[in-house]
């Protein structure tokens, strides 16, 4: 049934919808969800949009759909290779409108921490680093990010580390999507299964959520996009996201 | 014209010295100069310093090793869905290597500025991330009055780029099929340039189609040829990622030597 | 995919307002976008920018023509045997157009801070050239105390880039053959992209060699297919510099509408 | 017979004689006889060379000589299209042994202006500028130019414009060839029809001239070199190259 979410469907149709008609949107390196945001507009949406990633690949159609969100079959029927300096240089100089990163902390400004779970120097996790965020993030038209675990370990009301500052557009996680308004993340939509409370509840920062609404249910093309990119649920599985 | 650059992958390595600093190529598992690491390893080179945007099994490998003293990194993970790289977090965590960790446009603004020949170079972004002070980054005020700042990175010059590639003629020649990551760049900045080949090609080849040489024969130091040389890793279009095996190397219980005994270079007689 | 951004040449030279900075592709006599620059001339355009590191007969007709105001240039000449560029010349003479004069590489500082998104580039040289006094540029301090004073370069950040390439897809993707000279840096600085191509070539074409393709179609605004476009210049491996009409041009007692009469866009059905 | 010099051979071979053995040699725009001497030096000495050009060429071996020395054809059987950022960039830092430039005038440092004739601003004759010089000259090893009149309007005690400072390593005229020297171009030798006294009388600056001698004759493999690529004598008489 499309019209119910699994917390999987949930972050990747949900990373999906921030595309828009006509732009330049970015998928990179460690970011399963967001190329598979990025393939299923393609195949859920009418408009047209230039999609380009990691790979170098310009609107590709790649033969299979790659457990590497790097993996070079990205660039499969792209008539360019648009490698890293040409899409980091696109980015700086203010031609890059969506870029999708990763972030293991997010704060209620949606900076973000994808250094280290503690002190830096004395760390308790040390995390993959800084990445693409530092750079595209203030550069970026709009840079969405998603969390597969909501908590207030995850989504805190101060960063043990600001890798990247210069404030998500938007935030996608298990029960939540957040957007930014004035500087601050505020609540767009909740899961339909979870609740305004909920959200709150599991949320390290405060924010506004006047406009909130539970989430529109993924629609017939959105469903059948992803089932299409993930037949075997494949993806779904390898991801292990809960809803709580 | 120039006597051939080819010689075997025990020689490549040789090359590099304890305590070099090397620039490698690739990104996470694919198109990694993964032979050569172990090859480094086999011959217990010590006190590397390495530098890549988006490091993982190379890293992590050398980290396992007791290879590596520091790291200047952009993200470093397995990727795929093996995360973080487990030898090289605990490396860090326990303080056994020194991480300069950087944004991989940061390290990439590194290296332009040794490519052009400048102390420091420029770069967007970076403004409110905790990454400048922890670097001690100077912030430079536009001279044109602009009223803007920018960040400016030192110059990052690597002693080594070491590169795979798909197809190299005898003089070192070296080309590249889908995206060459952040290659271009390294075998500008760097001292010396080393390249492992899958496959050696016609000089013809190369003058029929120039336009494809993404390093030309007089830059490179030396070239071995090692087919299946990015394994675990893929090397498109010849191969993809051998996930098994990047989860036996994965699994703590399993040994380094059973996974380097796995090697392709090994037992392969190379073109020398 | 995107609908086909083949346009008519006319329609391409429109799109370039008077007043407009338009940074121009190839190298003297090679590869220029000729066609296009003689179809601004028809279109009676009126105080361009020019920007190009070595312009020579584009820069040199325009002036002809009255269609320039000012020309940021590293060098000029009409090369081979022609030496100077006589209009050019007499132009910067008479003070009819104003002259940034550049070092070939200090001009692509400025367009490589304009496509890097920073404020100004380092440059290597200059020490000691009237150059850096005559354009006011300014000179920074190593921040990381290497002692070092490096000249930086404002950003030049042209409103057009126009290049003249072998082959295009419908969607705008563009590949040189050869050298592609300063036109890869000037796509990358220029506002908009604007493309006259000898050949129009299937997009499978591009997809089976994606690494030929030097701007990929996102970036480019729009293409005409002018076969011959660079005349009376080369466009290898197409054809040659035709010099005696080059020769022709140069003869100031010839007419300029007799030159522009002999050019291959004249007649010519163009695809559109 | 191969010992008599021409004023066209006497330069083209002179400028040759500069290249060494193993190192990375550059000609660039509006340089037909660097092109030249690059040419001559591959067929008539022993040793190899990385000849690179303005075309892209990296040990290229052209059908055809062309008029124009940025002619794609100089690109013709090289191995890679090693472009004008990459050339510029492997100078200036650091990896040009040897870079041919073009100059108007030349000054007793080996200085030169190739801008303007007169006041900059207000010139007798506007000249074609910049080019590479202001940053090749400073930071290749070694640059060497060449003048087709010696004269003390070429050879000159002051410039009318520094376009290019750093110094040349060698200066070539159809009379004479000069080295630096602790930051002064010496005469190192004339040609046997010319004199010290002559190159002296002709130019602008001072110099010292303790070890010039009249110059080497051309080499059998000199002579058929040039001979080879210049059969009909077109370049030869395209120059136009006096002794006086």
């Amino acid at each position: 049934m499309p019209d119910a979410w699994s917390p999987f469907s949930y972050i990747v149709t949900n990373l999906a919808r921030f595309i828009r008609p006509g732009e330049v949107t970015f998928s990179g390196v460690n970011s399963t969800p967001a190329m598979l945001a990025c393939l299923l507009a393609k195949r859920a949406y009418d408009f047209d949009f230039t999609y380009i990633n990691v790979a170098g690949g310009v609107q590709p159609s790649p033969s299979k759909i790659p457990i590497s969100s790097s993996d070079p079959v990205l660039a499969e029927g792209s008539n360019a290779i648009f490698a890293n300096e040409d899409f980091y240089d696109l980015c700086t100089r203010g031609g890059m409108d969506l870029c999708f990163l990763g972030a293991a902390q997010v704060d209620g400004e949606g900076r973000t921490n994808v250094s280290a779970i503690g002190d830096w120097h004395n760390p308790k996790v040390r995390l993959p680093g800084g990445g693409g965020g530092a750079v595209m993030l203030p550069t970026a038209r709009r840079a969405v990010t998603w969390r597969t675990e909501h908590s207030k370990r995850t989504m805190v009301e101060k960063l043990d580390f600001v890798t990247a500052s210069g404030g998500m557009h938007g935030v996608v996680t298990p029960i939540a999507v957040f957007v930014k308004r004035d500087r601050r993340l505020v609540l767009q939509s909740w899961h339909p299964e979870s609740s305004l409370e909920e959200v709150r509840e599991r949320t390290g920062f405060g924010f506004e959520a006047d406009d909130a609404v539970a989430t529109p249910p993924p629609t017939e093309r959105e469903a059948a996009a992803l089932r299409a990119l993930d037949p075997a649920g494949t993806f779904e599985r390898d991801a292990r996201i809960r809803l709580r | 014209m120039p006597t051939s650059k080819i010689v075997s992958l025990h020689d490549l390595a040789a090359l590099v010295p304890d305590g070099a600093s090397v620039a490698l190529g690739g990104s996470f598992l694919h198109r990694g100069p993964f032979a050569f690491v172990r090859e480094l390893i086999r011959q217990g080179r010590r006190n590397l310093e390495i530098v890549k945007q988006s490091p993982g099994y190379d890293i992590d490998i050398l980290c396992r090793a007791g290879c590596v003293a520091k790291a200047r990194a952009g993200i470093v993970a397995m990727e795929g869905n093996f995360g973080l790289a487990p030898w090289y977090r605990r490396a860090v965590e326990k303080k056994q290597i020194v991480l300069e960790e950087h944004a991989c446009m940061t390290l990439t603004a590194g290296l332009r500025a040794a490519a052009f020949g400048v102390p420091f170079q420029p770069v967007g972004g970076v403004h409110g991330s905790d990454l400048a002070a922890l670097n001690k980054w100077a912030k430079v005020a536009d001279p044109y009055g602009s009223g803007e700042e920018v960040w400016v990175i030192p110059s990052i010059k690597p002693d080594f780029a070491v590169i795979h590639a798909n197809e190299v003629t005898v003089h070192g020649d070296t080309r590249v099929y889908g995206t060459f990551n952040w290659d271009r760049i390294m075998t500008r900045a760097a001292r010396k340039v080393l390249v492992v080949a899958e496959k050696l090609e016609a000089v013809e080849a190369f003058q029929a189609r120039p336009e494809l040489t993404l390093v030309p024969g007089f830059m490179v130091e030396a070239v071995a040829i090692v087919p299946g040389g990015a394994w675990p890793g893929s090397c498109w279009p010849s191969y993809e990622v051998d996930y098994p095996e990047v989860e036996r190397y994965m699994d703590t219980e399993g040994s380094l030597d059973e996974h380097m005994a796995r090697a392709p270079e090994i037992g392969v007689s190379q073109v020398a």
